[in-house]
């Protein structure tokens, strides 16, 4: 059965208020034509989930799309370095900014992935991070009667991962840094391919190198070559500088806007 | 003491570089060029049996060539030995196996408390920094915590953080002035660069500066300039000044 | 109704593959040739969408030739189309994802308790068992467990299980003789097979026969003993008898 | 470093007492030769630990070697069928069956690869291996409230994986199913690593199909062709039924010393 769908289908296909798994990590593979879709349809109350996060999560601050980011870390690295509209937007209190050690996200996830409600975490051990956060709690281990720290359980609505290659049914093979985009495909309810490229199930079954996610995980594939860019899609191509300094340089909504208009051939090209 | 011909980068980089024993699992992250290039470092040189683990998950890698923009992108995959990313290598830190994380922070303080969350109120902040990645479970497990810093000024180095993002374990923080080392949990200035002085440290520290004897960071050698250069020819490791 | 030339086996098998439905997702784990073979004929026939998940973690596998010996080998990763080994499908049936799982006992009773571990005392027991391998987490948890055993006797159909590895959940259990099936809490002959008799069930079963009426299980069709010809030429699915 | 060493000198890195994870799955790429050698060597008192184990659980129950096996299945399957050496140790009580689901071994041992104590299991609701057994214990979810069951953590002392590929450093690449081993590589204090092949470690950094064991988790590595067999070993030979046979007939110890022996040549071939 074809799962395929243009952009805009499978965009609609997020909800207001979901809580929304971004794959990728930082500049790499981040899903950011689904991204630009999201903005667009005007998406409200987003609350986003990633480990590190970087021009998605940036994006969709400006865009007025989310009401809360559960990551452990955003920011453009080094080069291009803070996330602007993600800081503003926390610090004018419109977005909830839930840190979290990039690990405890990967707990979150675990549990959710396990059907677990919580997940014990060694290394959390003082950090007011704790009594912040409601999705931290201190217990004691069961059978060693110690102290631990437990993440509370994320289980997004909705994952978007943009990979190399998928099926049309929805079997997907990452090429180079899987990060934690695997992990998001058995925690999340339901999950959302974006793809460089549709190749036949065959590419699967005959080779060595099986399908990362199953098709029964996924809801939806979209065909969008160059889908993360101007992050970098390993194997495919890398950072698209100029643009992304671009969208850096943006001062307004109405430059957000023209923005993204210029991206709409290119992710609607299917 | 002065050395007009080095810099900064070059001493905070070979600083690094040299607390690497031969053999250790080190980690570095996001926005880590220096502690990346420390480690490439040492394994060119006195530690080719080190292990670099990294986010991407390519153990020991070997990239043709490093990247401006990222310290986590997939030329570290490129010739490794094994795939081991990132949440092996926290799962790795949490069994206490982890030997060295290269991590950092916005403000420290002389007891080893480290801020990477907020200035202000976490729930509305004055500013909300990029979040301390692993730190908050990385420095409390792994069993070398070495932080670095390219900033050192007085709103950097606190008398009180303003947020706890993370307590206890560190080892040493390396700065573009000195090197400071926890000592029976406080604080304590190690070296200083040659590039510096006991007054610039002073004068930038939000805390008193505690000391046994005054000692220099030793100057990057030929060797390691001509290593460097090899390593990292784009000068990466002078991005974040 | 005896039907000389139809075996209990191909009975068993058909009778699995039809409550099989199309699209869902189906586990086997070891010592399952009968719900492996049953798997793969609903695939040849009305099922060709059902997902095949299995221990070595090969989705929807095209094995060139099943073996005797196992149904957890290598040869079910052969053409498969992902790899979502045993714990991944562990994982899907506890988020109430895993539509089907094939498990079985050694000792059932009527409301629904399974015994796969011990007869007698726990810690030093008359016989132990080869243990319940995934039964005691996926019946619970599998939206559909269904059982198969092919011994039907006193001593499996019994009163009282001598120890509850799991209960509850079970949806039917697949004997020799019989179906039967779980119908508010309580164990209900579902169809005899017509290599039986009502007779023959309850002198085989330690616990008083409940039905509403005597219906039959229907007898494999020549589509369906041919394709199980083709995908089972060794009659492993025979193996247990 | 080469951690190269004779199947004896590895085999005298396990000790009486010792947690002793066993790699493979039934009679799949289970770690036989090392097994053969534990027996020979007169090792006491090891407490297994496998989701679902066969002819190497039985031999080491035969050999005496053993003092209790946590696994969720122990026998042969279908054409080989029970584990009789496994069954008679425990009904004498010589050996403790801990019996688990094989998911609760599964979630104890990624409780000890996360380094935590215990780890929450989902589907283990109603049943008498909850109170019948120690290392389960009923909990309440502290987030939800809600009851759970918890399994505590198994970190095996010492984790014997048999696997086609190891470079002397301790890389290794398994072919085909990798069923808990490479969960076992990470929970597991120490790895010891009989190998069919010793490769150059080229042959992992020049591949896309990296080490799926990286050296630093490894303390051993030993060559032994056929370090599987009579059991089989993906990829290379399948089982030899009829030496499997012959140990399913063997009578008293004396013929098990037999048995033993005549596999010494090849176990030691190295």
């Amino acid at each position: 059965m074809s799962k395929i769908m243009t952009l805009q289908e499978a965009a609609a296909r997020i909800h207001d208020g979901d809580i929304l798994g971004l794959g990728g990590n930082v500049l790499h593979r981040a899903p950011m034509a689904m991204v630009r879709e999201l903005v667009r349809q005007n998406k409200r109350d987003l609350k986003l989930v990633k480990t590190a996060g970087a021009m998605d999560v940036d994006m969709l601050c400006f865009g007025g799309c989310v009401s809360s980011v559960d990551a452990g870390f955003i920011s453009y690295e080094s080069e291009y370095s803070l996330a602007g509209h993600y800081r503003k937007a926390v610090e004018s209190g419109t977005v909830k900014g839930n840190e979290h050690a990039c690990y405890t996200v990967i707990s979150a996830l675990r549990a959710a992935s396990y059907g677990v409600g919580f997940m014990p975490v060694k290394g959390l051990v003082i950090s007011d991070l704790i009594d912040a956060n409601d999705y931290f709690m201190r217990v004691e281990d069961p059978f060693t009667k110690e102290p631990v720290t437990v993440v509370k359980a994320i289980r997004p609505d909705v994952a978007v991962i943009h990979v190399q290659e998928a099926d049309e049914e929805g079997n997907a093979r990452i090429t180079g840094p899987l990060f934690e985009d695997v992990l998001f495909s058995r925690a999340a309810k339901r999950i959302i391919l974006t793809a460089e490229n549709i190749v036949h199930g065959s590419a699967f079954t005959g080779s060595s190198k099986k399908a990362d996610i199953p098709h029964f995980l996924v809801e939806a594939v979209v065909r969008v070559p160059k889908g993360a860019a101007p992050c970098s899609c390993p194997g495919s191509y890398d950072i698209d500088g100029k643009n992304l300094k671009e969208f850096k340089g943006l001062k307004d909504l109405g430059g957000l806007n023209a923005y993204l208009k210029a991206f709409e051939k290119s992710d609607y090209k299917g | 003491m002065m050395e007009e011909k080095y810099r900064v980068c070059d001493i905070m980089v070979c600083a690094m570089a040299r607390l690497i024993p031969d053999g250790s699992k080190v980690f570095h992250g996001v926005s880590s060029h220096m502690p990346m290039i420390a480690l490439l470092l040492a394994k060119a040189l006195h530690a080719p049996g080190a292990v670099h683990l990294n986010i991407p998950g390519g153990t020991d890698p070997d990239p043709v060539r490093l990247k401006k923009y990222t310290s986590a992108g997939p030329e570290l995959l490129e010739r490794a030995t094994a795939y081991f990313p990132l949440m092996e290598v926290f799962d790795l830190a949490m069994r206490g196996e982890l030997d060295v994380a290269f991590l950092s922070g916005i403000q420290f303080d002389s007891r080893g408390n480290v801020n990477a969350s907020v200035i202000g109120d976490y729930k509305k902040p004055k500013v909300r920094m990029p979040g301390g990645a692993g730190s908050a479970v990385l420095i409390p497990t792994a069993k070398r915590a070495i932080l670095w810093r390219t900033k050192h000024d007085k709103r950097t180095f606190v008398n009180q953080v303003d947020f706890v993002t993370t307590r206890g374990n560190v080892e040493r923080i390396i700065t573009p002035l000195c090197i400071f080392k926890m000592e029976h949990g406080e604080m304590v200035l190690e070296t200083i660069h040659p590039t510096s002085s006991l007054e610039e440290v002073e004068e930038n520290t939000g805390f008193p500066i505690k000391y046994s004897n005054i000692a220099y960071t030793p100057l990057p050698t030929k060797e390691e300039l001509s290593a460097l250069k090899r390593i990292d020819p784009g000068d990466f490791r002078n991005i974040e000044f």
